[in-house]
């Protein structure tokens, strides 16, 4: 990572057509575009992070109220979605390894793979949300209403505070997921006009890291969500 | 410098490992452990096996096996700084006097 | 009052420790700030500019010289922190033999009661020389109770009870503010603490004696307003309801096994949130006490409750960690509706009211249920 | 005196103003809003945290016109708290955090290390404008009626109580968050990946230190305060939420929340600033700084260990005493690192050669002005004593010490040493060191009698106050309208010096740093051949030695650097 020795004659690639200005070389470039994207992400952790804060805080101290709402998820949901992701990891992975090694077709198939299983997690996540919303768990003033009985010692405002803390998580959550498409489409187009060669495919490995970090979000939201509790439930 | 190229096998047999973790996962949820091994037993192991899953995603399918120390401390230190905030907000939430805890009560005739 | 050093009033038996500690600590910045000017003004003076582009010898450092200001000013920092850390020790650390007054902050006056029935507002009358304890809360938002004479302060914080406490020295009459910013009127939320010789305030007790007790008017709503003896017998020895004689600073057992300490923030809780922590073999059939009790009267049940312990002060000695719901049982275990063996319940009765649901009263603007 | 000139027989460059350089390389608004050269980004800062300071000061000045009598007579009670809030929110998230990085860094930190750019130079574009629109955000809030939550926005006061515009105001630092964290990841990428050849980690000037040092604190910090105010204006939305008890929420878990950013964000404005002092101390004795590695490496440990302390501000707020005693413990652990800096400085100037212009004024000022600042910051981490003055008098006069004698010195400092490679001008050396004196005498006497008043009790936030507290009210006003002029005076002749000031060489002060070996001002590439470094920081050379890198003509290659709109 030393950039002291990359130095300023970059030789034979400094004449890629890829190649900015202001770098020396594609490796230069290649380097600085990856750790970019590290450091980007390491800031998405710690933006996340001040949410499971919050979710441990208050998991701590209204267990059963947490338990009993989050009984109320989709389980089915939630592991169908988790699948989903997991897969869009694996074609994302394999989209990266085609542009590593220069196979077009097959790159621009991964890519669309991806977009496909990213809109159906989305399409997912939005019935899910239509489900909360008919039965009146959307966290806001005077939306949620908690139907049936209060379980024991479970008071209204901690069950709404699941769902605020859900809503923000798996919002958030999504809203990244809908950037990553975003990226994709990018992706798409250029992938689809050849631009990307083993010399150069920065933009779909570093895109691929984003989209990763996104999985691995989801990796941790659906047990903290979805699972914590159900031993003592058994669904609703 | 140059870049690794991980192979497809190596990221099918990880795909498949996150297949079993997901399922394993879901279906311990649903088993009663706090009787079987200790209380809280399930949130350990469904945070554990989480923790394996995003460790396996970052280091393949992330290519951070292959990268460089800057990386890994960067990675390394992310999750580090996590740890900072909880450590020291739970520092002082877990040292409030105590409410609620696992022993017996001491006394408890009161209830009679 | 103003002395040509400006310094504040000292009159709390701590108040001359954080003196001393407060010019300990100017004697140091002074040293380091005229050691460090001293230097650099010899320096700069020694060695101004001779020839324009003179290349002084070049020095690489003193591995000697930086771990001596490294170390040095590391064990003076240490000194320091020991010396603030016990003196906090002894401002928050709450005496057992406390007169207790409690205090409710709300935008933009301070409220207190005595134990003894006197109310006041934005002033606050104590004996010189007796210990006195703050229970102190708030209706809306953080205020900060301060009195600079007494070198004390506390955040009062909603929804959770705070303590302090202080010996007055000097009778005479003290700056009250409120610290923490808390909206238009925040530099009018001030008033005086009055310290008053014995025989004075003896006096002042009885000039201004017949107001309730805290503890009469919390028997009055305990029995009478809220209906509380219905299911806990007006004595407190229970019933359908648990029974609370003897019940603070005890170890009360719960639905789902964890058990808990009973002070004033468990009592706070079991009446705006019954059904947080239910007693281990009674059904969950008190309805909340949300938005119909204020936080004064919250304080005054609460004082009731406390007449059925004799002998018996809050669980609490120390003030600032004085946050009581903390449960640390691993999430989404504890508290499991099927857990514990149930218990007979002496009534399987309907909750006397419908149970309101809490936090649908912001209007009201009294607490809430607890963090 | 006369070595500043163009007239030093050995410099090696002629006038700028024949030349193409950054500035004049294109011309009109689209070549500056649509700009991807660092340095004319820099200056787009400049200007608008400028706008911003001289926002933050006229509510600074309403203040003290206000505290000039006891009662509050000037304005009613929620016009001042909206006052000292927006005084707050403006310096300090749309001043001092962006001041030195976005500006000084952004402009220096290529040069120094000899690079082209930054490495994202859109990136660094788009911080500038998602600035400008957090920027807006909180314009609109103050222009609708203000915000009153103090800039520590907290629950619940500004989630239910409130009745200004607090969504509005906690937008725009959500937004502004994303600038910092842009640049901060804009400049560790850059010291990483883009060092010149030979410009090893050690031979870093310790300006790029501190910068690093301090983008570690944008990026592992902002976001939290980012999802801290999106959820705080979510919740005052939504009437649901966390921070708030009657939601069954915590109000304290907002201040962990908000200090786990705001205290490491008190390191984000001294760091650079650190930085720049390390710099002017060193070059204006001519002098190697003493203990290079132990300085650098304090920067890195401020950075990390500052993460560990926020609770040194709410020792009061119920928070359990055993945290506050780790926090308290933590925080004097942190001050050694900044200890080390102050005596490392002041034995730099030991057999040096010590000059006595504009800048070094300010980083001597800085040395002692931080010094009492910091030691101030011990009494507040003592436990025991911050009971007594945690939100007083004693708190403002602190941070006003390190933030305005030190940071603001700091940057006025830097801003005046790099002015002629900035400007292509030289400043008035005359009336930069009236102005840096008047801005010294003001300061103390503005914040001095504030630790006095701190001390015998009077709260901070306070509209009306104690009669008794009046006389050192007044000596702080009186010392704000000198202080208020002495900031002001840089202002204006650094503008009048853009045009009428005497042009600048290549190297005004014959120093080896890199950004003194092309042209004043640069051209859009920094360099005409990438630089290659032979040499250690700080090592002072006869100025024969002092080579520009590259050659440039009066008037030649008009075209030259290629356009990079
Ligand atoms: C640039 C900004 C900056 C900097 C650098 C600092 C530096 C420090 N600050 Fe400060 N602080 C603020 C900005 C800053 N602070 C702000 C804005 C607030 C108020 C926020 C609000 O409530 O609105 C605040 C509030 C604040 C508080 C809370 C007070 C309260 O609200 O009750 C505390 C408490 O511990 C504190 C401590 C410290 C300490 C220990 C340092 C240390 O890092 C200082 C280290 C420096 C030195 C120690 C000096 C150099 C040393 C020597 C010359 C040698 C001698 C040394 C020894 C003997 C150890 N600060
Ligand atoms: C970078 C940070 C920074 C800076 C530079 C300053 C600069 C100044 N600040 Fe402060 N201040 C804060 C950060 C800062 N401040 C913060 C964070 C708070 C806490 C807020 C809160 O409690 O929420 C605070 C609070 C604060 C208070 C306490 C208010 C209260 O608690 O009630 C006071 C009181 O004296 C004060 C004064 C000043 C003064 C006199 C200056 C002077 O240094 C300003 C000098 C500059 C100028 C005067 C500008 C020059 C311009 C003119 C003279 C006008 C010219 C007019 C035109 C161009 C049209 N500030
Ligand atoms: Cu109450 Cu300030
Ligand atoms: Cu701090």
């Amino acid at each position: 990572m030393d950039a002291a020795h990359t130095g300023a004659h970059g030789a034979h690639d400094s004449a890629h057509s890829a190649l900015q200005h202001h770098f020396d070389n594609m490796e230069q470039q290649r380097e600085a575009g990856n750790l970019g994207m590290w450091v980007f992400l390491i800031q998405e952790v710690m933006f996340f992070g001040g949410l499971f804060l919050a979710y441990t805080l208050y998991r701590a101290q209204y267990p059963a109220a947490f338990a009993a709402a989050s009984n109320h998820l989709n389980l089915t949901m939630g592991a169908i979605n988790t699948v989903v992701l997991i897969v869009s990891s694996l074609t994302m992975a394999l989209a990266v390894f085609y542009a590593q090694t220069g196979v077009r077709r097959a790159q621009v198939f991964f890519i669309i793979a991806t977009m496909l299983l990213g809109t159906t997690f989305l399409v997912i996540k939005a019935i899910e949300y239509y489900d909360k919303y008919r039965d009146h768990l959307i966290p806001a003033a005077g939306m949620f209403k908690w139907e049936g009985e209060l379980p024991h010692g479970v008071a209204e405002q901690h069950l709404q505070m699941f769902y605020w803390i859900y809503f923000a998580m798996t919002g958030l959550h999504a809203l990244h997921m809908i950037i990553g498409l975003g990226i994709m489409t990018w992706l798409l187009y250029h992938a689809w006009r050849g631009r990307f060669s083993p010399e150069y495919h920065a933009p779909v490995e570093i895109s691929g890291l984003y989209w990763h970090f996104v999985d691995i979000v989801w990796i941790f939201l659906f047990p903290l969500l979805y699972l914590l509790g159900r031993h003592v439930g058994g669904g609703h | 410098m140059s870049e690794h190229i991980v192979s497809r096998r190596v990221y099918f047999v990880i795909f498949g490992a996150l297949m079993v973790g997901t399922l394993l996962t879901v279906w311990v949820a649903n088993k009663d452990l706090d009787n079987v091994l200790f209380h809280g037993a399930n949130t350990v192991i469904a945070l554990t096996i989480a923790v394996i899953k995003a460790t396996l995603v970052v280091l393949y399918f992330m290519h951070v096996r292959y990268s460089s120390r800057l990386i890994w401390v960067i990675v390394v230190s992310g999750f580090f700084w996590i740890g900072i905030m909880f450590a020291l907000t739970f520092s002082d939430y877990a040292t409030r006097p105590p409410l609620t805890t696992e022993q017996p009560p001491a006394r408890n005739e009161r209830l009679k | 009052m103003q002395s040509w050093i400006p310094f504040p009033d000292s009159a709390s038996t701590f108040s001359g420790q954080v003196d001393a500690l407060y010019l300990f600590m100017v004697g140091v910045t002074t040293f380091f700030v005229l050691l460090i000017s001293a230097v650099i003004i010899f320096f700069i003076i020694r060695y101004r500019r001779q020839l324009p582009f003179e290349i002084p010898r070049p020095i690489a450092g003193s591995l000697k010289l930086e771990s001596l200001w490294t170390i040095i000013p590391f064990i003076i920092s240490m000194g320091i922190f020991v010396w603030g850390a016990s003196l906090v020790v002894t401002q928050y650390h709450v005496p057992k033999d406390a007169l207790e007054v409690y205090v409710v902050g709300k935008q933009w006056m301070w409220k207190f009661q005595h134990l003894t029935g006197q109310r006041e507002i934005n002033e606050l009358h104590v004996p010189v020389g007796r210990k006195v304890k703050l229970v102190m809360t708030t209706e809306d938002v953080i205020h900060s109770f301060y009195v600079p004479a007494f070198r004390t302060k506390s955040d009062v914080v909603p929804g959770r009870y705070t303590y302090i406490w202080f010996e007055a020295t000097k009778p005479g009459r003290y700056h009250l503010f409120c610290a923490e910013y808390c909206g238009t009127n925040h530099s009018g939320m001030t008033g005086s603490v009055v310290v008053m010789e014995p025989s004075d305030y003896e006096n002042w007790l009885s000039g201004n004696a017949n107001q309730e007790s805290p503890v009469a008017a919390g028997q009055r709503l305990f029995t009478e307003t809220l209906g509380c003896a219905s299911c806990h017998k007006e004595d407190g020895t229970g019933g359908r309801g648990p029974a609370l004689t003897g019940l603070l600073g005890s170890t009360v057992l719960l639905d789902g096994g964890q058990s808990v300490t009973a002070n004033e923030d468990y009592i706070r809780e079991s009446i705006l949130n019954p059904r947080a922590k239910l007693v281990r073999g009674f059904q969950p059939i008190m309805p909340t006490f949300q938005g119909q009790v204020s936080e004064e009267q919250l304080l005054q049940l609460i004082s009731y409750i406390k007449s059925l312990s004799p002998g018996k002060t809050s669980g609490i000695e120390t003030s600032a960690p004085a946050r009581s719901n903390n449960p640390q049982t691993g999430p989404a275990t504890s508290a499991t509706p099927a857990a514990g063996p149930q218990q007979t319940n002496p009534s399987g009765a309907t909750p006397p009211k419908p149970a309101s649901s809490p936090g649908t009263t912001p209007a009201t603007r009294t607490g809430g249920g607890r963090p | 005196m006369d070595t500043r000139t163009t007239s030093a027989p050995f410099e090696p460059v002629t006038p700028t103003n024949y030349r193409v350089n950054y500035l004049n390389a294109r011309y009109g608004i689209a070549s500056w809003l649509l700009t991807k050269d660092h340095k004319r980004i820099a200056l787009l800062y400049l200007g608008s945290v400028t706008l911003f300071f001289l926002l933050g000061g006229i509510y600074a000045m309403a203040i003290r016109l206000e505290l000039l009598t006891p009662q509050g007579d000037l304005v009613e009670s929620n016009t001042y708290n909206k006052v000292f809030t927006q005084h707050g929110i403006l310096m300090v998230f749309f001043f001092l955090i962006p001041a030195i990085p976005a500006v000084l860094g952004n402009f220096l930190v290529p040069i120094m290390i000899g690079a082209k750019d930054l490495a994202f130079p859109k990136i660094n574009l788009l911080s500038w404008y998602v600035y400008v629109v957090g920027g807006i955000f909180t314009l609109w809030a103050l222009v609708s009626g203000g915000v009153d939550t103090g800039w520590t926005f907290y629950a619940p006061y500004s989630t239910t109580y409130s009745n200004s515009y607090v969504t509005l105001a906690g937008l725009g630092v959500f937004i502004n968050g994303f600038s910092s964290i842009l640049t901060g990841l804009n400049f560790i990428v850059t010291i990483h990946t883009m060092r010149a050849p030979g410009m090893t980690w050690f031979r870093l000037p310790l300006f790029i230190w501190s910068h690093y040092a301090t983008s570690l604190v944008m990026i592992l910090g902002t976001p939290v305060i980012a999802i801290t105010v999106l959820l705080l204006a979510l919740e005052r939305t939504a009437r649901i939420g966390i921070f708030d008890p009657q939601l069954g929420g915590d109000p304290v878990l907002f201040q962990h929340m908000f200090w786990f950013y705001s205290h490491p964000a008190v390191y984000i404005m001294i760091l650079p600033s650190m930085g720049v002092i390390s710099e002017l101390i060193a070059n204006f004795s001519r002098k190697n700084i003493f203990g290079y590695s132990f300085v650098a490496f304090s920067s890195i440990a401020i950075a990390v260990f500052g993460f560990l302390v926020w609770g040194h501000h709410m020792f009061v707020s119920s928070q359990s005493l055993y945290a506050g005693m780790v926090f308290s413990f933590l925080s004097f652990a942190v001050a050694i690192p900044s200890a080390v800096k102050v005596f490392n400085w002041t034995a730099t100037l030991y057999q040096s050669s010590i000059s006595y212009d504009t800048p070094m004024l300010y980083a001597l000022g800085f040395i002692g002005l931080f010094t009492i600042g910091g030691m101030t910051g011990l009494f507040l981490a003592a436990m025991g004593l911050d009971v007594h003055v945690h939100d007083t008098y004693f708190v403002v006069a602190h941070f006003h010490y390190v933030m305005v004698g030190g940071t603001l010195m700091g940057y006025l400092g830097g801003l005046h040493y790099w002015w002629p490679k900035i400007s292509g001008r030289m400043y008035p050396e005359g009336w930069g060191r009236f102005a840096a004196l008047v801005v010294f005498v003001g300061f103390n006497l503005t914040f001095f009698p504030q630790f006095l008043l701190g001390y015998m009790g009077m709260p901070r936030r306070y509209h009306m106050y104690a009669p008794e507290f009046q006389v050192l009210n007044v000596m702080s006003s009186a010392g704000a309208s000198i202080l208020g002029l002495g900031v002001l005076m840089p202002m204006i002749y650094l503008i009048w010096s853009m045009r009428y000031g005497r042009v600048a060489a290549a190297n005004p002060w014959m120093l080896p740093g890199l950004e003194w070996r092309t042209a004043s001002p640069p051209p859009t590439e920094n360099f005409e051949v990438t630089p290659v470094v032979t040499w250690e920081a700080y090592e002072f050379a006869p100025p024969e030695e002092l080579q520009v890198i590259g050659k440039f003509e009066p008037g030649d290659r008009p075209d030259y650097p290629p356009a990079t709109v």
